[in-house]
């Protein structure tokens, strides 16, 4: 009892240092809330988690704006309980918001900022987050030899934070950067570097059970061999992306890869079977309302039906194009495709 | 038209010096859900014991189905308990009696002919509804914090009351607990019990809500239905209530409205267009994908067609 | 100063009225407590057992190292000059009489008086006392009745072991270094033994009971919502009680003696 | 334990039991003692005063009590009636023709009532009148030689002889008890080595246990306090730094674009870390504050425990604000962790 009592009167307190640095710190704050209790602080950090997996919702149905609104909530709450990780969390998916509605330099600044506080907060995996965003942003840009760059120090610090990790973060992390990686070798004609990276993000993916992230690395797997002509092994990979996509019920995913398929097929010269693919995709891109799927598919079907000697359908095809058209306002296209 | 389950007129709560709850006044009807939002010390928790009877109001009247609490009889207060449940913020379960006690006393208090066995069932079956499965001859304090409350909430659920008062049932709890919660509150609407819920999830407030009340300071800000409130423009009442969804999709995009028609249109037409569907897709909406535990978040979570688009 | 006053009349006489009001409820259902049936026969049980039972070891060690220090007087000291008998005067005034029901009520306030309101104030602190209003369980029939019958029936029993002890525990440990004769002792002391003491005896267990059950669970209930609050509630009903119990010892005392 | 509440009811129905049947005991016991259930016969007497007398005054017979004084009234002769009854077991005892005397002691030792019983063979007819020695009747009954009565035994002398030492004892005697309730009373409080408080101390056994809890605790609770000291270290540290000029809070105001995102918030950066470090101090206080009211009281069993429960839930309070508070902690555990959106890159070209 009486150690308790020495430990009290202990002078590492210094109560003056104290007194002072608070006055600091009041006069800073200007006037200063009620502190925070502890439930508060939990229950506003489930708010922002729970915000977050809102905005991740609209991000996977293409709904950027909203998914932006979202993280911005979710980014407000994380800031008022001085949350620096969920922070930089909300201000990375906000980044690849930006970025996916083709807005890069708001992509840019956001993933930036996301940066700057996963550093304060000492989160190896958020930066690297961060990094992988920014690398996208130049991917975006074209300039695949700084995204290399960034990407490869993402991955550097993914696998660091992966030692010991106790969360799923730094796998998931590191699947990113590794697959982003991917892209950017590939993109530079490093492919071999780039399908030995795919595997090894496949494999994260494999053992995170990361559905639409393994569809995602198959995807562009596939791209590289069609790149290099493998066109067999392009389309099996493209299928095996497809499966993927589908159990993850990744519409958007789905629609994607059935066009890879269409196209590849077309390539082999398989033309009803890339038909069947074609239309397929076109039936998915509707159901999710992706309009860029829509119209790539919508593009390919005509003169694919056209070549198959397929006339009636061809003219189908070439008049929901134009109904496209005319809905995004588009020039109007060619009269021959015209009713 | 019939009283409704629960009416609050001019309810005035006081704590020393400090008004808690200011003249508050609400109808809540027969089989709806209101739910009640504002920052924490708002007056959310003063309010559901004020509406309980849990605390005294200073001033003005409750009444449950048109009976004044503080006028009730004994007989008719014993009644008004038995038909109503509340579902404390921190459990408050009784820390010196096992689970089955804490669950079981309601039931013996209130149907005091039954049997042991008829007791037991009961209970098995409120732990279950929660989905507690585990050793019920534990004592509160060895569960964790998350557990004590389901079985908080089950206790609650015991004796299947018509009125349930819930005090942020789903906070702090893990994503499956918190989905349970929401599952039972989805339940109990569905079989007409009438919920009173301060709660700061906008997302169940989403899913669940008739009625919306925003609180702050004690004053009740605001109080509609569940449309009313997500039309709410005042940026008091927006900065709580601005999270609310829409209950129901926005209209799909122009040319995939036309757009799809005219392919359903083709495919009627040419059978062979497409063999089979491609994939089964959700109520037109899709989560990101991922089968892992965060594929069902997100705006899907309402696995309904009304969720899911800001 | 003088607005401040009566501000403060004002409040006590508040507080006592609910103080009072609170004593009558309990009373009342404490009366009723048999009536009712209720499952709050468990708790009187474990009171009872809590009170009564496991306070009786502390409670017998103390009868008997009284009974035998004033035997050893009695057979001893006073024996010398043929005065053997104010002995018995003596056991009787002192075990009896006197000090046995305030002895045991100061075990029961240490024992139980600070259980009970620190129980129940960390009960009101964990919303437990509103989780029983909200199923419908009046607390003050459940917890405060059987907790009140559980004092006052602990404390009438442990009154009577204190005698059993003090009287006849004392005279076994005293047979172990100065014998007495059986036959002599408790006819002496049957002597001296009035019906007046056994009944004054229980009496005071009786009031000393209800002041400690009643103080306690009205700290107890005080508790606003601090647990900080708790402990002070401890300490407020040990208090409380202390003094209710000598204002009461003494105010029967006189009425014994006086009327 | 466990067995003691399995057992619960018996346990306490024992209790009760053994308690009601000793006092329906001691209750009939003393009933008979008083002669509850016997027969006493009624006399008559008369005394000049009522000094020395009062109702319940017991009458001896040879060194027996044979009866007692029941009543007594003064009559219109201003003398002091007086009904006195004998009991059962020794009305045979009493004669025809008996006496009573009244022996007052000439040192104010107070008086004695004896009853000289008749030489007759005659039972004394019960209501009858009992004269008493001094009376002119008694003297006409002595002097016929009717009654007789014996040389004073020695008890006033030996009372005389032993009235000092009586004094002086009846004193210890006091002091004895006293010293006792004080024994007592300083072997709860666990100080005693005498052995009466031994006795005593190893039935508080309990209140010992609680107080190596207390200490336990406190052990306990001053490691606490040493990483809530560094913790102190720490948050005065950060408190440097953010007034540093080239510290943190130029760092985040500087950023490029970002000074509105990050102090959007209204300050609550600040705010936060303000509270967290009033926060800590207040927890310093606290424990501070019970180690001081714990040194400073000890006095009995009550104030122990109390204060072991003090300190076990202040100390709670104290573990809780320390596990909870996310700036000592650097997170608040148990949370739902917000993650970024994880969507790789699906460019290709086919």
């Amino acid at each position: 009892m009486s150690a308790l009592a020495r430990a009290a009167r202990r002078p590492g307190l210094r109560p003056a240092r104290l007194a002072s640095g608070l006055a600091a710190l009041v006069l800073a704050a200007g006037c200063s809330s009620a502190p925070k209790s502890t439930g508060v602080v939990y229950a506003v950090r489930d708010k922002a988690a729970e915000l977050a997996k809102l905005g991740d919702g609209f991000m996977g149905t293409g709904q950027y704006e909203s998914a932006r609104r979202y993280y911005d909530e979710a980014l407000r709450a994380s800031n008022s309980v001085d949350d620096l990780e969920g922070g930089a969390a909300a201000l990375a998916s906000m980044g690849r918001a930006y970025l996916a509605g083709g807005m890069p330099a708001e992509a840019r600044s956001a993933f930036e900022l996301s940066l700057e506080r996963a550093v304060l907060a000492g989160a190896g995996s958020a930066q690297s987050t961060a990094l992988a965003g920014l690398g996208e942003v130049l991917v975006a840009e074209g300039d695949h030899a700084g995204a290399l760059e960034l990407f490869a120090r993402a991955v550097a610090l993914a696998e660091a934070a992966l030692k010991g990790a106790k969360t799923e973060a730094p796998s998931r992390a590191l699947a990113v950067a590794v697959h982003d990686r991917a892209v950017a070798q590939a993109a530079l004609g490093l492919r071999a570097e780039a399908l030995a990276s795919l595997a090894r993000a496949e494999e994260l993916n494999l053992k995170g059970k990361r559905s639409s992230e393994l569809a995602a690395n198959r995807y562009v797997r596939a791209s590289i061999l069609a790149s290099e002509g493998r066109l067999e092994e392009a389309l099996a990979s493209a299928l095996s992306a497809l499966e993927a996509d589908k159990a993850a019920e990744n519409g958007r995913g789905v629609a994607g890869d059935l066009g890879a398929a269409g196209r590849l097929c077309e390539r082999l010269g398989r033309g009803p079977e890339a038909l069947g693919y074609w239309k397929r995709s076109l039936d998915a891109a509707l159901a999710v309302d992706h309009a860029k799927a829509a119209r790539a598919a919508l593009e390919a079907l005509g003169p694919l039906a056209a070549s198959l000697g397929r006339e009636a359908e061809a003219a189908r095809y070439a008049a929901l194009l134009a109904k496209l058209d005319a809905a995004e306002g588009r020039p109007a296209p060619a009269p021959a495709a015209a009713p | 038209m019939a009283a409704p389950v629960l009416e609050l007129r001019s309810v005035t709560c006081t704590r020393g010096e400090a008004v808690i709850l200011d003249e508050v006044s609400l109808r809540l009807e027969e089989g709806e859900a209101a739910f009640f939002m504002g920052a924490a010390g708002s007056g959310k928790s003063a309010l559901l014991k004020a509406a309980s009877g849990l605390d005294v109001a200073s001033a003005g009247e409750i009444l449950f189905r048109g009976r004044e609490l503080s006028r009730m009889t004994r007989r008719e207060e014993a009644e008004f308990r038995r038909k109503t449940g509340f579902v404390f913020q921190d459990a408050a379960l009784w820390a010196n009696q096992s689970l089955y006690d804490n669950l079981a006393l309601p039931v013996r208090i209130h149907e005091p002919g039954l049997g042991a066995a008829a007791i037991d069932a009961a209970v098995r079956r409120a732990a279950e509804l929660v989905g507690y499965d585990e050793e019920l001859r534990a004592r509160p304090a060895e569960l964790s914090l998350g557990e004590r409350r389901l079985i908080g909430l089950a206790r609650a659920l015991v004796l299947d009351p018509e009125l349930l008062y819930m005090d942020e049932p789903a906070a702090n709890l893990d994503e499956e607990s918190a989905e349970r919660v929401h599952e039972i509150q989805a339940a109990l609407k569905d079989r007409g019990r009438s919920l009173f819920v301060a709660s700061s999830s906008s997302a169940a407030v989403s899913r669940f809500a008739d009625r919306v009340g925003v609180l702050r300071g004690g004053r009740l800000l605001a109080y509609g239905s569940f449309d009313e409130a997500a039309a709410w423009t005042d940026p008091a009442l927006r900065g709580i209530t601005g999270r609310l969804k829409a209950r129901k999709a926005p209209p799909r995009p122009e040319w995939a409205s036309s757009l799809a028609g005219a392919w359903a249109d083709a495919l009627a037409e040419d059978k062979s267009a497409v063999d089979e569907p491609e994939w089964k897709l959700r109520d037109g909406a899709s989560g990101d994908g991922d089968i892992d535990s965060d594929a069902d978040a997100g705006p899907s979570e309402g696995g309904g067609e009304e969720d899911g688009r800001g | 100063m003088l607005e401040r006053l009566g501000r403060a009349t004002i409040r006590r006489a508040e507080e006592a009225s609910y103080a009072f009001g609170f004593f009558a409820q309990v009373m009342r259902e404490s009366i009723l407590f048999f009536r009712r049936r209720q499952v709050g026969f468990k708790v009187l049980v474990m009171q009872i057992l809590f009170t009564g039972v496991e306070a009786l070891r502390i409670s017998a060690v103390l009868a008997v190292a009284i009974g035998a220090a004033i035997n050893l007087i009695g057979s001893s000291l006073l024996a010398e000059f043929g005065q053997s008998k104010l002995m018995y005067s003596l056991l009787i005034i002192v075990i009896t009489r006197e000090l046995g029901p305030l002895l045991t009520a100061f075990i029961v306030i240490a024992r139980s008086g600070t259980a009970i309101a620190t129980e129940l104030g960390g009960m009101v602190v964990a919303h437990e006392i509103e989780a029983y209003v909200a199923v419908g369980v009046n607390p003050i029939s459940y917890l405060a009745a059987p907790r009140l019958l559980g004092v006052v029936a602990s404390m009438l029993t442990l009154d009577v072991y204190f005698n059993l002890f003090g009287l006849a525990g004392s005279f076994a440990v005293v047979q172990l270094i100065k014998p007495i004769a059986f036959d002599e002792y408790f006819r002496n002391l049957l002597e001296v033994l009035g019906a007046g003491d056994l009944l004054m005896g229980l009496l005071k267990s009786l009031v000393f009971g209800v002041i400690i059950a009643v103080a306690s669970l009205y700290r107890g209930f005080a508790v606003e919502r601090a647990s900080t609050e708790v402990p002070v509630a401890g300490i407020r009903a040990v208090g409380s009680s202390f003094m209710l119990c000598i204002v009461a010892d003494v105010l029967l005392t006189a009425m014994q003696y006086l009327g | 334990m466990k067995f003691r509440i399995r057992h619960a009811d018996r346990i306490v129905g024992a209790f009760v039991l053994v308690a009601a049947a000793a006092l329906c005991g001691s209750i009939v016991l003393v009933g008979a003692n008083q002669r509850w259930f016997a027969r006493d016969y009624r006399f008559e007497t008369r005394f000049a005063s009522a000094a020395g007398v009062a109702p319940g005054t017991a009458i001896y017979m040879k060194g027996f009590q044979i009866g007692k004084i029941q009543r007594i009234t003064l009559n219109e002769g201003n003398e002091v009636d007086a009904t006195f009854v004998v009991y059962d077991d020794y009305y045979p005892k009493a004669r025809k023709d008996s006496v009573l005397e009244l022996v007052t002691s000439p040192i104010g030792l107070g008086t004695q009532l004896l009853f000289h019983p008749g030489k007759a063979e005659e039972v004394l007819a019960e209501g009858s009148f009992v004269p008493l020695a001094g009376s002119e009747e008694g003297r006409f009954l002595i002097e016929e030689g009717l009654v007789e009565i014996p040389p004073k035994d020695d008890t006033i002398t030996r009372l005389l002889a032993g009235i000092n030492p009586l004094i002086e004892d009846l004193d210890k005697t006091v002091v004895t008890v006293n010293r006792t309730l004080t024994e007592v009373n300083r072997a709860l409080a666990g100080q005693s080595s005498g052995p009466a408080g031994r006795i005593v101390n190893d039935a508080a056994k309990a209140v010992a246990t609680a107080e190596s809890y207390v200490d336990t605790l406190m052990a306990q609770v001053s490691d606490l306090l040493k990483s809530a000291n560094a913790v102190a270290d720490n948050a005065a540290a950060m408190s440097a730094e953010l007034r540093d000029p080239t510290g943190l809070v130029p760092r985040l105001l500087d950023a490029k674009g970002s000074v509105k995102t990050l102090l959007d918030d209204k300050n609550v950066l600040f705010d936060r870390l303000t509270s967290s470090l009033a926060e800590t101090e207040k927890t310093l206080k606290n424990v501070q504050g019970i180690t001081q009211e714990l040194r400073a009281q000890m006095p009995s069993i009550g104030v122990a425990i109390d204060e072991g429960r003090t300190a076990i839930k202040q100390a709670q309070d104290v573990l809780e604000g320390l596990k909870n508070n996310p700036l000592l902690r650097g997170g608040v555990p148990e949370r739902r962790e917000q993650q970024p959106l994880y969507q790789s890159l699906r460019e290709g070209e086919f």
